[in-house]
């Protein structure tokens, strides 16, 4: 039932962010005469600086990995990853329940539960990013239906200590693949609406 | 013809095709190959204005050749990529024969003229990296007489000899001789 | 033609010349103006690009406005050069010699500037590259069933076409400025142009038969960009635009138009570079018959055009129809009819109307005629839409009336660049002709012509390269 | 997580992705592949824990407060913040339905220019944020100078909110509230007092009869309860089983939905409705009793065809088969409202359309007439506080408060929407105004108290008696209050409060719930006697503190349809002290002949778009194309198509109007559908503030009227027959052109159209 | 297959306008202010057309809402040259923001005039933006948009039915215009299921297709019979 990778997919590609061209790969795809001109001459002017994904820095060095090695479950704080549409992120108060009993000295916690304490939001960095030009609605619960594990997209968040990521999920060559293969919608408004 | 030793180049500018017309008779008879005589004209020459071979061309063959890639390019372009990567259309015909058509009539036009454009420069040695053999191409002292409407005879691989003789015989009507 | 005119072929080729060599501060001037024009036309496309499209006047349901009109003018305008040229030069008419090389550049610099107002026209021209098939990692193409796409085709095309047309015959006179010009920026700038020319006999051969082949292909591109530009409107179910006859409709117009800048051009050229010798009354009469025939021809198409709407009785067709003839674009419509038909047949039927000066004047007629048509084409229909509940009306805002006009200053200063920096006589075909004795323009010189033209023939430089 | 987590609803975003986007434009493709928004880096974490998973949507019901109706309504909101108003399927009013202006209270909630903090006006006469404290105390300070000098205005619907206020009057010693509402709504009441011997506003079975005389209620435009009304007129039109006749000067747009309209001539509407009475009672259909019932109200017999038709500029034709068709009809109605109630002789208007129903039997029939009704939780609030005052009282009672009076507003824009008050406004000495916007009243308060909106508020209304079945609608709050605002009801105790003079209930949701306590017990003590609810209602629960749980929780009470009041017959015909006979429209004079031939009678009305100038602070509705004129943010003036040739009036340009108060300019629009000689003007217009969309957008018609008009019989201004030249003044300068959404019409009238309903294929 | 389609009684239809504030307030569509409306640049999706018959005093008023028809062979679709506008497989005229170019030629191929186009970036000054549904797309500007059908409804409907592991049942899926209308004038649904409720309004005998003999096939299908409303003679 789980599809992890669609097989045939490269994975850790170095990607620029955003909405970027891949002439590259479709090259070893369709390396026709077809197109052969075009990507010589289009797709390099097209294609954009190469870059590696970035991992954004974090108000709070939140470790993952201890909080799973502790026994949480990532639905424990994402609590919409399998039955939302967004998976979300713990509330403040969450955190600031546990750590009240759990190292309450700890530096890092201790930022928690300053943010508790004057009601304040804390502002994560988003690690997987589709841009809003995009204008993509994910529903997470939709993939989580299909058994798509988390680590498909996130990578193996469990074994990170700050979330890093690890694929270009704003690359829609990528979504459209895995959709055609998992015979799942390839219709523009299965996510763009 | 090579080999044997130094080769030497005579050029000469004249006002009129006939009076070149003269100067290459004599050096055609004089046993100088045709092949070895290279005249610049500020204005194509009729055929049978000097003495020597017509030159070949195969430009219509490489722009027909070019038609039929640019067309097939072309077609594959607009048939063949909407095959390999359909998109939804709802029962709409993915790829539809007019606008195909159009598509590729362009591309039969866009091949037909950049082969015909690459092929006339090829054949003039006009491409970057390619000059015509023996050296002929080159910029001459003599080259601003073809740019102010006079021609330009440059016979190549004399021996001292030939060309001592043919730049007394030019001498006489020549613009300049060099 | 004549027998006196052989000898004074050479006198003549230095007369080419030294019009070519001289300086002409007219013509930087001309630059620099046009250019400033330009810059109203860059100021205005970046004030749309930061504001956003809604600076114009279009709205709902004329979506279409001056940068679609101007689009089709231009394609239109560029009409004058490569087609007549490549006719010209595929029937071997002799005439064609001081004519084609100006109108070539016409059609190369009005197209690019056509080209560039449906990407002005977009309102998101920072993704305009989505229209282009090239392979993307979204696995996604353009479609080619969009009138669109085709003219992507077509006009890349048809540029890239004009722009070899233009460039091949230049080549050999590139290699005479270089071969004339003192060592220098100049010098080097003429020897790139020039490939390396030389002017020997296998290189004139592969030229000749270059352009001869150019000449040939040219004809059917151009009538398929225009056409193609046609069925941008006819391909849709706009009542007023859904027409058979629109593709050789335009193809008839864009060749008017384009004789119109052509006279216009000439003209100007003739008096500005004292081309007088060259550009002879005979070429323009030749021009100004070819002129008065196309408007004919476009007054029957256009005749025809609205004889079968008005017979068909067709509704919605009818309510576009009313508008144009009677409504709010009766005065534009009746305007267009008088300067494209009325006035070019009342002038050109005659030869003394057939001469420089009428036919400028009649050709900048014709030019706002055809810019009218193009307005009457995309407005009143776009404003006339099925449902009466949303009928509409359009007034340009001062930026598409500043790129409108900046286009024009773009068109110029190209235009001047060119004359100034390149021979806009193409002095190999003139040379051509003169050797060959088949044009005899310079024989046909009036007196008083080859009498001033005397004085200022008399030096003729060597040439800086020796 | 995914990209597209995170707060979209904070501000930046949307000020970030237009900045980016121009970025995006200028800079060009190359640039912008490596680079993104900063604002879609960040995604805030709430603070506080919900049940709810993040971003899903969370239903919560309320009752919309945009007018008296009381229609139940379902808001969406996702991670707090309200996103979309639904009607309630089950609604009691509305049956799932909502209006325009239902629609845009999130708009109202989410404004911009709100109040959201205590102002006070400081030295330099300038508002300046205070706290509440501070506000409250300078509020009381106020009004315990002068008690008997306070007049508090409340533009709350009949319910427990107004009845707190009428407590609150009698707490500092204020005298009885003014209670501000259009003036159809008092004259409706004092028809009903007459004809159906009830003062109430009477509930119609729209739904159930066959044939509808409709003599001015705009019942689609928003009147009473446009969402109720609209599924009632579906069911009456249904399969073409009944049909409604309007009677009414101005093609609104129920004339416009009717299946026949009859343009009757303004302030003739009650003549119309006695020369019908003539024609039924001469047909021979109307019963004796019928019969001598109505001629005990009209001892005076009715005028005859010819005049009627005369008086009221109508076929005669048309009235005839009018009468006709009532006479046939099986189950036919008589409604009253609108414009026919507006003018002078409103209440004779109204009292003979009613009047009508009697005669055709419809009177507690099904399908027919029947008195309004309500649980009376207003009075229950009240206690045996005053009954609340008309509002054309106000003026009278400023005037007559003295050097230090106090005004409080609360909900209410009499500035706005009283003709002539400016002078008596002046006059009072402290204005405290509760309001969530500084319209018109509250830019010239003292001091302004911020109050909540529908969707914020803890609601307690009894709905508006269309269905003439009593009810009390509760619902909480469904997002948290902006800023510092507050319930008004809380207010209202907290100034009692501050005024030493406190009330026993420490918030309106306590007083509310006290009262429903008392009901409990009541009905408990004596099932029978005053103040009980329904046995019904109390079955099941054990105790008092159980029902109020229990009420609370199910959202308020709604009586059985059996409850449904028997069918109530004019007091004059019982005999107690039967009047010699109602105000005969056909007696009174008819209005003023015109002045001269430009002069028009002036004909306010309310749009769907503005309601009563209510819905003026809302993009959606000023953008919202008005259903006839399909014009958007502004005013205009319809003008009949007759009149305009003959005025060389064109749509659009400015004309100016005169009335003996005041002139406005603004532009004329010019319809087929006006009958030649009147002048519709939507209300609602030329806000001095009321946020930006609002802010000088269009003309207040109000400045046309005066304040000695009044309808005669009740404490009301006559909005209806006013007088007013018309002058063209100019072409418009694009700047004063209206904005007309279906541009073509003009042309589509001079051009052959190109749609018509029945020309399209088969589906 | 599914086919979606919307009926509209034009019999029941009283031009109240609360449908065109419900699209707006579901669909993030911005209102453009006073000056541009006047431009023509209003941008409601739903619009409630109205024309008059006859002359006074026997005028009659029409009303009808015109929206994005959701044709089967819908004029605008082949022209884009992007494929921003395609037919999707369940009958819908797709609009896909994020594609759009701007070149306005689909807009100019409808023959219903429904598309309107975000002349400039939408603006929503706080805190009116908290309003903005969050499953709909706040357009920039250059893009074209139209009536969806309201599929971000649609797509969570199924997403709803797929969570509950059944079948989309006829009614699960409302428009916003369907929802908030008072008289229920609207319905929404399959067309291409015999029993949903909007396949039988469809086979009304008063049913007919706007602008018909053009042959686009419309997804919305009208309702009107106009005997009764006759004007009086």
């Amino acid at each position: 039932m789980a599809v992890t990778r669609p097989e045939g997919l490269p994975s850790g590609r170095s990607r620029s962010l955003g909405d970027g061209e891949d002439g590259g790969r479709f090259g070893c795809r369709c390396a026709g005469p077809l197109a052969g001109i075009w990507i010589l001459g289009l797709a390099l002017v097209a294609c954009g600086p190469t870059q590696n994904l970035p991992t954004p820095e974090q108000p709070i060095a939140y470790d993952h990995q201890v909080h799973i090695e502790a026994g949480l479950e990532c639905v424990r704080c994402h609590r919409g990853a399998e039955e939302g549409v967004h998976a979300g992120m713990p509330s403040v108060q969450a955190c600031a329940g546990c750590h009240r009993r759990e190292i309450p000295d700890h530096p890092e916690v201790q930022k928690v539960m300053l943010a508790n304490e004057n009601r304040e939001p804390i502002r994560w960095a988003k690690v997987n990013v589709i841009p809003d030009s995009a204008m993509v609605h994910f529903n997470h619960r939709a993939h989580a239906r299909a058994g798509i594990e988390c680590l498909t997209c996130h990578g193996d968040v469990a074994s990170m200590t700050v979330a890093e990521p690890v694929r270009n999920v704003a690359d829609m060559g990528w979504c459209v693949e895995c959709h055609r293969e998992n015979e799942a919608s390839d219709d523009c408004l299965a996510c763009h609406r | 013809m090579t080999a044997a030793g130094e080769r030497h180049l005579v050029e000469a500018a004249y006002e009129r095709v006939e009076d070149m017309r003269a100067v290459v008779e004599a050096a055609l008879e004089s046993g100088i190959a045709a092949s070895q005589i290279e005249v610049r004209s500020p204005a194509p020459l009729e055929e049978d204005e000097l003495p020597l071979p017509k030159p070949k061309s195969r430009v219509l063959l490489f722009a027909l050749a070019g038609a039929v890639l640019g067309g097939l390019t072309a077609f594959g372009l607009a048939a063949g990529t909407a095959l390999a990567y359909p998109l939804p259309t709802g029962g709409m015909s993915i790829v539809a024969g007019p606008p195909v058509g159009v598509v590729t009539y362009e591309g039969t036009a866009l091949g037909l003229i950049l082969m015909t454009v690459l092929r006339v420069l090829w054949e003039g040695g006009l491409l970057p990296g390619r000059g015509i053999r023996s050296g002929r191409g080159r910029a001459s002292d003599l080259d601003h007489h073809v740019a102010n409407g006079r021609l330009l005879l440059r016979v190549h691989g004399l021996s001292e000899e030939q060309a001592g003789r043919l730049r007394d015989s030019s001498r006489t009507s020549a613009v300049e001789v060099g | 033609m004549t027998a006196e005119s052989q000898p004074s072929a050479a006198v003549l080729d230095g007369q080419l010349l030294g019009r070519l060599d001289r300086r002409r501060p007219g013509l930087l001037v001309g630059s620099l103006a046009s250019g400033a024009l330009a810059l109203v036309f860059i100021y205005c496309w970046g004030y749309q690009i930061a504001n956003g499209i809604g600076v114009t006047g279009i709205n709902r349901p004329v979506f279409w406005g001056f940068y679609i009109i101007n689009f089709v003018f231009w394609i239109g305008i560029s009409h004058a050069g490569t087609l007549i040229s490549a006719i010209l030069r595929v029937t071997k008419a002799e005439w064609r010699r001081p004519v084609t090389r100006s109108a070539e550049a016409i059609t190369l610099f009005a197209l690019a500037i056509g080209g560039l107002f449906p990407l002005i026209h977009l309102g998101r021209v920072a993704i305009f590259y989505y229209m282009i098939p090239y392979p993307n990692s979204r696995m996604l193409w353009p479609n080619f069933r969009s009138p669109l796409v085709w003219d992507i085709a077509a006009i890349t095309t048809y540029i890239i076409g004009s722009a070899l047309y233009l460039f091949l015959p230049l080549i050999p006179d590139a290699a005479v400025m270089r071969d004339r010009a003192a060592a220098g920026l100049r010098k080097r700038f003429y020897a790139v142009l020039a490939l390396g020319w030389r002017g020997t006999a296998q290189q004139w051969h592969s030229l000749e038969w270059g352009i001869r082949i150019l000449a040939v292909a040219i004809i059917p591109v151009a009538v398929s960009v225009h056409t193609i530009v046609s069925w941008d409107f006819a391909m849709t179910q706009t009542p007023g635009w859904k027409s058979t006859i629109f593709g050789p409709y335009f193809v008839v117009g864009a060749i008017f138009s384009g004789i119109a800048v052509l006279m216009i051009a000439m003209a100007l050229l003739r008096r500005g570079l004292s081309l007088e010798r060259f550009l002879t009354d005979r070429v323009f009469n030749n021009l100004g018959l070819l002129f008065v025939t196309m408007s004919l021809v476009w007054g029957y198409f256009t005749f025809a055009e609205h004889l079968t709407v008005w017979y068909s009785g067709d509704l919605f067709e009818k309510n576009v129809h009313h508008v144009l003839l009677h409504g709010d674009f009766a005065v534009p419509f009746w305007t267009m009819v008088v300067v494209n038909l009325v006035i070019p047949v009342a002038v050109l039927s005659f030869p003394r109307g057939r001469r420089p000066l009428p036919t400028a004047l009649v050709g900048c007629g014709v030019l706002v005629g055809m810019w009218l048509e193009r307005f009457l084409i995309v407005v009143p229909a776009l404003s006339t839409p099925r449902l009466a509940y949303s009928i509409g009306d359009y007034m340009p805002s001062w930026v598409e009336l500043g790129i409108m006009i900046g286009a024009v200053g773009v068109f110029a200063c190209l235009y001047f660049t060119f004359t100034q920096l390149l021979p806009i006589v193409s002095v190999w075909e003139m040379r051509e002709g003169w050797r060959h004795g088949g044009s005899g323009e310079a024989g046909d010189a009036t007196s008083d012509a080859a009498a001033t033209s005397g004085t200022a023939a008399a030096p003729v430089p060597g040439g800086g390269g020796a | 997580m995914s990209g597209n987590d995170g707060k979209r609803g904070e501000p930046r975003v949307t000020i970030g992705r237009r900045d980016f986007f121009k970025v995006y434009a200028a800079a060009g493709v190359a640039v912008l592949q490596g680079c993104r928004r900063r604002d879609e880096e960040w995604i805030e974490s709430p603070v506080r824990r919900s049940t709810a998973l993040p971003s899903a949507s969370v239903w919560r019901r309320s009752i919309c407060g945009q007018c008296g109706a009381g229609c139940e309504i379902e808001v969406r909101t996702v991670d707090r913040l309200a996103k979309k108003i639904e009607g309630l399927p089950e609604g009691f009013v509305n049956a799932g339905g909502v209006c325009a202006l239902g629609h845009s209270a999130l708009q109202e909630l989410y404004h911009p220019d709100r109040v959201t903090e205590p102002m006070r006006r400081g030295a330099s006469g300038e508002l300046e944020p205070v706290s509440w404290e501070e506000a409250l105390e300078s509020a009381a300070t106020a009004i315990m100078a002068a008690p008997d000098a306070t007049t508090v205005v409340s533009g709350a619907p009949s319910g427990p909110l107004l009845g707190l206020w009428r407590r609150f009057a009698v707490a500092v010693g204020a005298p009885a509230p003014v209670h501000w509402q259009s003036t159809d709504l008092v004259v409706e009441r004092e028809a009903a007092r007459l004809s159906l011997g009830e003062a109430c506003r009477p509930a119609y079975d729209l739904a159930r009869s066959d044939y509808v005389l409709n003599i001015g209620a705009p019942f689609l435009d928003g009147w009473r309860s446009a969402a109720h009304f609209a599924g009632a007129w579906a069911k009456l039109t249904a399969d073409r089983r009944g049909k409604l006749v309007q009677v009414e000067a101005r093609h609104s747009l129920t004339a416009a939905n009717a299946d026949d309209w009859l343009p009757v001539r303004p302030g003739s509407e009650g003549f119309l409705a006695r020369g019908v009475a003539g024609l039924l009672l001469g047909s021979g259909t109307v019963g004796e009793a019928e019969r001598a019932a109505y001629e005990t109200l009209y001892p005076e017999a009715p005028p005859d065809l010819a005049a009627t038709a005369e008086r009221c500029g109508i076929d005669a034709n048309r009235i005839e088969r009018l009468a006709a068709e009532l006479s046939r009809a099986e189950r036919p109605l008589v409604m009253v409202g609108g414009s026919a109630l507006d003018g002078g002789n409103g209440v004779a208007a109204g009292a003979a359309g009613l009047a009508l129903n009697g005669l055709l039997g419809a009177v507690g029939r099904e399908g027919g007439v029947f008195a309004g009704v309500d649980f009376g939780f207003e009075d229950r609030v009240a206690g045996d506080a005053e009954a609340t005052v008309p509002p054309a009282t106000l003026s009278d009672r400023l005037d007559g408060a003295g050097e230090s009076s106090v005004l409080v507003v609360s909900e209410a824009d009499p500035l706005h929407g009283m003709p002539g008050f400016e002078a008596a406004f002046k006059g009072a000495s402290t204005v405290i105004a509760l309001s969530a916007f500084f319209d018109d009243t509250t830019l010239q308060a003292d001091l302004v108290l911020p109050i909540q909106t529908d969707l914020e508020r803890f609601q307690a209304v009894e709905p508006d008696p269309v269905r003439g079945i009593p009810a009390l609608l509760i619902a909480s709050p469904t997002v948290a209050p902006r800023g510092e605002a507050r319930h008004p009801g809380d207010v209202a105790l907290a100034l009692a409060a501050a005024a030493g003079s406190a009330l026993p209930w420490p918030g309106f949701q306590e007083a509310v719930e006290a009262s429903l306590s008392d009901a409990f017990t009541a009905t408990r003590a004596d099932a029978e006697g005053a103040g009980a609810l329904p046995a019904s209602l109390i079955t099941g629960a054990l105790n008092a503190r159980q029902f109020v749980r229990r009420t609370t929780d199910a959202g308020g009470l709604v009586g059985t349809a059996e409850m449904r009041r028997a069918p109530v017959r004019p007091a004059q015909v019982d005999g107690e002290g039967a009047p010699a006979g109602l105000p005969d429209p056909a007696s009174m004079a008819a209005p003023a002949a015109p002045a001269g031939v430009e002069a028009f009678t002036l004909i306010p009305f309310e749009s769907v778009k503005l309601g009563d100038g209510r819905g003026a602070n809302r993009p959606w509705l000023q953008e919202l194309p008005d259903p006839l004129s399909t014009v958007m943010w502004g005013s205009w003036a319809e003008v009949a198509t007759e009149d305009a040739d003959r005025l060389g009036i064109h749509t659009g340009d400015i004309v100016r109007l005169t009335g003996t108060a005041a002139e406005i300019d603004l532009p004329a629009i010019v319809l087929p559908t006006v009958r030649p000689g009147c002048l519709g003007v939507p209300v609602g217009g030329g806000h001095a503030d009321y946020g930006r969309y609002a802010r000088g957008r269009g003309v207040n018609v109000n400045a046309l009227l005066t304040a000695d008009r009044q309808v005669a019989g009740v404490g009301a201004f006559a909005r209806g027959g006013v007088r007013v030249r018309v002058e063209r003044l100019r072409r418009p300068r694009r700047s004063e052109r209206p904005v007309i959404y279906g541009r073509g019409l003009r042309q589509a009238e001079e051009i052959p159209v190109g749609w018509a309903p029945h020309d399209g294929g088969k589906a | 297959m599914t086919r979606w389609g919307m009926a509209i009684d034009l019999d029941r239809c009283t031009g109240c306008e609360a449908c065109v504030v419900a699209c707006a307030a579901e669909n993030n569509i911005q209102t453009v202010g006073e000056e541009q409306a006047r431009e023509g640049r209003a941008m409601h999706w739903l619009r409630i057309e109205r024309y008059y018959e006859g002359e006074f005093p026997n005028v009659r008023t029409r009303f009808m809402p015109v929206l994005c028809q959701q044709c089967g062979a819908a004029p605008c679709e082949p022209v884009c040259p992007v494929y921003a506008t395609y037919r999707n497989p369940e009958g819908l005229n797709a609009m896909v923001y994020s594609r759009c170019i701007g070149t306005r030629f689909c807009a100019n191929n409808c023959p219903y005039t429904v598309r309107v186009f975000n002349w400039f970036d939408a603006e929503f000054p706080a805190p009116l933006d908290s309003q903005l549904n969050p499953d709909v797309s706040v357009r920039p500007g250059g893009v074209m948009e139209k009536c969806t059908f309201c599929v971000q409804r649609i797509q969570a409907g199924k997403d709803e039915a797929a969570q509950e592991e059944r079948d989309v049942a006829d009614g699960d899926i409302r428009t916003a215009c369907q929802q908030s209308c008072p008289t229920k004038a609207i319905t929404f649904g399959d067309l291409e299921d015999p029993d949903s409720e909007v396949s039988k309004w469809a086979e009304s005998p008063r049913a007919f297709s706007l602008l018909g003999d053009l042959d686009t096939r419309p997804g919305v299908v009208y309702l009107s019979g106009s005997e009764w409303r006759e004007p009086a003679e």
